[in-house]
């Protein structure tokens, strides 16, 4: 169809955004607003995107925005949903928008609060698995072997050793109503997800892989394709958890993990036998998931 | 220009769209579109992560004042119709 | 003498703040007195920085920023389209321009003294950076012996030689081809 | 219609009667009573509120700021601890300039753990951009509760503040409390709503980033609201009176010190005590009076310049200590009295640390020493009162 586009053609972000060129982030912010519209209230803690809109009085999102500290997402959307609901203001979707350090680490306690007091609300978690905004530090959220300024390799080859902190079973154990991955290649799969997410009430997560040129040592016009990448590899499979059950949304090639290594340069130090270790481990997480599936829970 | 301490909100509140910030100052090389060949298939536009590609007639016409030239569109291109071409 | 005040512009990713670091650690081996800083503001690939050194025979106290360089250097000769990088410049200060050619150096203003290198050039042909993002600071400060006449090259590629991240010897080689073909622009 | 209650129910009933929209607080000894009140309040529909449990004290602050943001009335209650902890969005909340009102039961601080008074919490959020009330009575943290969002909530303060009530000797200490008519309250305080708040169709960005060119204005603006805060204090206090029959004495409250030669300065609890002490001390002649910090923030500046020049010694009873300098409250009286002509001696009493008494007795023989030195002249400026070692006997 010649000029039709296949996700909503409505913008809520102006360009003039001071990301890197080729971030994954913008797109992740981009496609969010797309599936939600502009009934939507977004708070979002220190990260890229507390830079992103520029200096005041610079904003390049259409909709309202809370800046946050850098723990307290989890308590700004409770606050927010609270305020809305004792001033009768209905049909609006609060929003939690941080980055993986933001949720996975400094975060986790406050979001884990919202999730467990049902807060009506949609977290979403866009995760470049590196503190990026302040240079590339790990985060519990940095895949095992990857290198970050904080996990050098130099001589000690002392990439990050431990694996990436599995946010969606720790979202699952909340017993929330809904959580999903999303992929920025995937940009149909992730408005559906979020429209899906917004017609839940209670508290809703979602996990954006979000590629991050300067972080993943990559060149910016692979940004799409890397995340195109991970889903094929089941570095990171799309996945839905509808009130506790997995359903798994796309099945992915099962390439080898060196499809999606190559790219990146945060991961050219590692030995075949640590690619190989790698690749064990993904499989292992790919039957564990698809075994969830089988089983229902 | 710092503005003076009476013309401020009482908290930095930002309303100003961000297309203040001419963040095609950035580019070193730039995306170059060979309309002859688009299909107008609209993906450039899809993975644009500064919306800095419009459509005009189901056809994409790029924003050099805001793109900064990370080749997304270029790559992601299934006409393979633009190119990446040197700043200036 | 009085303090010597230089202030580098370049992109996020094109090493202008190592470039100040490595002035600074060439003019300490020289025996002076150094400072330098970068002006912290969101650092994105691409994005518009600035750094600074000072160079003098006393122990330098001042900590605030430079606001009338002495010299200024562009590693990244595009910025000039967004950027005043003239903004202070002292009568008779000089210009190094990261350029092709000195002929076709737009808006160049009489009261300062213009020098180009094409230091992109020289670091892609080093293989340093990538050949759309090449790193241009070791090449441009091969320049800035030749243009600026307070650091010699000697100290200039000792300290390239000790403070390379990576590739000294390339980055070495790129600094010293640089000073070699750095010339005077409308000369 | 008075009532004998805690000064945590006091709290309650003060955010109850201003008709607190959004609470969201966190339990810790000895603010417990607040919240549970407050819980019950809700439940019972006799305030129309939402109550979030939060999971933390950082978040009990952070979800208040953004219920704010959003243009509810928000409280919380904290304690030493739990304040500590809420530091950096305390922080947040001044540089917000959002009026959010929270008690602060003051507690010392651990280790050693001690759940009892002491203002080194309170003290040491001095530099938050809080309006900071120490009360003597239970009636007055009601009160100074329902005055503080009126004061808070002007168009030209737009800061928050905290109500400082002592850990169990206010806290769970039962008084009689008149608790004013809500009508009457509704009518001294009208509902917030504020000119700028985050809401749908207005896509603002609330608390950018901004560089240091442009920083210091927006400082600026705040510290302007803090110094109008004095005058809006004492002009919502009248109001108060007219209203209510009531008053707390502004921000320094001067109790027979208009012909004092010698003044004791305290804040909270201890300072309803000495007021026994100085009219026992008057009754034998003595010319003192007492001068009680209720706003420590802003400070009462103008107050105390006004008091040097008629005194000849100031006592200033600190319940806390600023280790490598002297008692908070000491440091600042000294400053603000420098530059008065006639200047009094100043001496700084540490006592009542970690819930330790504070008697007659001692405060008797705290103006007996400030008596001497004031004539006789200080050998040290800061005396630590009633610490076992110490040779001086203060019982």
């Amino acid at each position: 169809m010649m000029g039709k586009t296949t996700i909503p053609e409505e913008e809520f972000v102006f360009p003039g955004s001071t990301g890197c060129p080729g971030c994954g982030a913008n797109l992740v912010m981009r496609y969010l607003l797309k599936g939600l519209g502009d009934r939507t209230i977004l708070s979002i803690p220190a990260c890229c995107w507390a830079v992103m809109p520029g200096y005041w009085p610079s904003n390049c999102l259409k909709v309202p925005l809370l800046y946050t500290a850098f723990e307290a997402t989890g308590a700004a959307i409770s606050g927010l949903r609270a305020a809305l609901d004792i001033k009768g203001i209905q049909d609006v979707t609060v929003v939690g928008f941080a980055g993986d350090g933001g949720t996975v680490d400094i975060g986790l306690q406050a979001m884990s609060g919202a999730a467990e007091r049902r807060t009506d609300a949609i977290y979403v978690m866009y995760d470049n698995e590196a503190y990026m905004n302040t240079g590339i530090q790990r985060s519990g959220s940095t895949p095992w072997g990857a290198w970050t300024t904080t996990t050098p390799v130099g001589n000690s080859h002392g990439f990050k050793h431990e694996s990436k902190k599995d946010i969606m079973a720790i979202m699952q154990a909340h017993r929330i109503p809904y959580a999903a991955t999303v992929s920025v290649a995937h940009p149909e799969d992730f408005v559906k997800k979020v429209r899906k997410a917004k017609d839940i009430k209670g508290f809703r997560f979602i996990h954006a892989l979000s590629p991050c040129p300067p972080g993943w040592r990559m060149s910016p016009m692979h940004g799409v394709e890397v995340a195109r990448l991970a889903v094929e590899t089941h570095m990171f499979p799309l996945y839905e958890i509808e009130d506790g059950r997995v359903v798994v949304t796309r099945k992915g090639k099962g390439l080898p993990i060196t499809e999606y290594t190559k790219f990146q340069g945060r991961f050219s130090h590692l030995t075949s036998q640590e690619i190989e270790s790698i690749q064990e481990s993904i499989d292992e997480n790919w039957r564990n998931l698809l075994a969830k599936e089988a089983s229902g829970t | 220009m710092t503005k003076s301490y009476e013309e401020i909100p009482l908290t930095p509140i930002s309303s100003t769209p961000s297309t203040m910030n001419l963040t095609g100052l950035w580019r070193v090389v730039k995306p170059v579109v060979d309309k002859s060949k688009c299909k107008k298939c609209t993906i450039c536009w899809k993975y644009c992560p500064d919306a800095a590609i419009k459509l005009v007639g189901g056809e994409p016409v790029i924003d050099l004042m805001y793109c900064k030239g990370c080749g997304i569109c270029s790559f992601e291109c299934p006409a393979k119709c633009i190119v990446m071409v040197k700043e200036g | 003498m009085r303090v010597i005040e230089v202030r580098f512009h370049g992109r996020g990713g094109q090493g202008a703040v190592v470039a100040s670091e490595v002035l600074a650690s060439a003019a300490f081996k020289m025996g002076f007195e150094v400072s330098s800083f970068p002006f912290f503001g969101v650092e994105r690939r691409g994005a518009p920085v600035t750094a600074f050194t000072r160079i003098d025979h006393k122990p330098i106290r001042n900590k605030s920023s430079i606001y009338e360089p002495d010299f200024v250097v562009v590693l990244d000769s595009s910025l000039m389209r967004g950027v005043d990088v003239l903004e202070g410049l002292k009568t008779a200060g000089r210009v190094l321009v990261n350029h092709p050619d000195g002929k076709k150096l737009d808006g160049m203003d009489a009261r300062f003294r213009y020098f180009v290198v094409d230091a992109t050039a020289i670091a892609i042909s080093h293989g340093l950076g990538s050949p759309t993002a090449p790193i241009v600071n070791t090449a441009i400060m091969g320049g800035f012996a030749r243009a600026c006449n307070i650091v010699t090259i000697e100290s200039i590629l000792q300290s390239i030689r000790e403070e390379a991240p990576v590739k000294p010897e390339e980055n070495v080689a790129a600094a010293r081809q640089a000073y070699d073909q750095t010339q005077e622009a409308g000369a | 219609m008075r009532e004998v209650m805690t000064g945590n129910y006091a709290s309650a009933y003060g955010a109850k009667l201003a008709r607190a929209e959004v609470i969201a607080a966190y339990p810790i000894t000895p603010q417990t009573s607040i919240v549970e009140k407050l819980a019950e309040f809700v439940n019972t529909g006799e305030l129309r509120a939402k109550f979030i449990p939060v999971e933390s004290e950082h978040s009990a602050m952070a979800a208040c700021i953004a219920a704010e943001t959003a243009g509810a009335r928000t409280y919380t209650a904290t304690s030493s601890h739990g304040l500590t902890l809420m530091h950096e969005v305390l922080m947040w909340a001044s540089g917000a300039r959002l009026p959010i009102v929270m008690t602060n039961v003051s507690r010392a601080m651990a280790p050693p753990w001690s759940v009892w008074v002491d203002h080194m919490d309170s003290v040491a959020q001095r530099d938050t951009g809080w309006l900071q009330f120490f009360c003597q009575s239970n009636q007055e943290v009601l009160d100074t509760t329902i005055m503080a969002y009126k004061i808070c909530e002007s168009a030209r303060v737009m800061l928050p503040a905290m109500i400082i009530e002592d850990a169990f000797i206010l806290s769970h200490t039962s008084e009689p409390v008149d608790v004013p008519d809500q009508r009457l309250v509704d009518s001294f305080l009208p509902s917030y709503s504020p000119d700028l708040k985050i809401e749908i169709g207005k896509p603002m960005g609330f608390g950018s980033l901004v560089k240091p060119d442009q920083y210091m204005e927006f400082r600026y603006k705040a510290m302007e609201a803090m110094t109008a805060a004095h005058d809006r204090l004492l002009a919502v206090e009248r109001e108060f009176r007219d209203v209510f029959g009531r008053e707390h004495g502004g921000l320094l409250e001067r109790y027979k010190c208009e012909d004092a030669e010698v003044v004791l300065v305290a804040a909270g609890s201890v300072a309803a005590t000495a007021k026994d002490v100085v009219d026992a001390l008057r009754a034998k002649g003595h010319k003192v009076g007492l001068a009680r910090i209720r706003s420590f923030r802003p400070f009462p500046d103008q107050e105390f310049k006004a008091l040097a020049s008629k005194v000849v010694g100031m006592a200033v009873l600190d319940r806390s200590y600023t280790f490598g300098a002297a008692g908070a409250m000491f440091t600042e009286v000294k400053a603000s009295v420098y530059s008065s002509q006639k200047r009094p001696v100043v001496k700084n009493y540490i006592a009542g640390l970690g819930g330790r008494d504070i008697t007659p007795k001692t405060i008797e023989k705290i103006f007996e020493d400030i008596s001497i030195v004031s004539r006789r002249g200080l050998e040290d400026e800061v005396e630590w009162v009633d610490v076992a070692g110490l040779p001086r006997r203060w019982r």
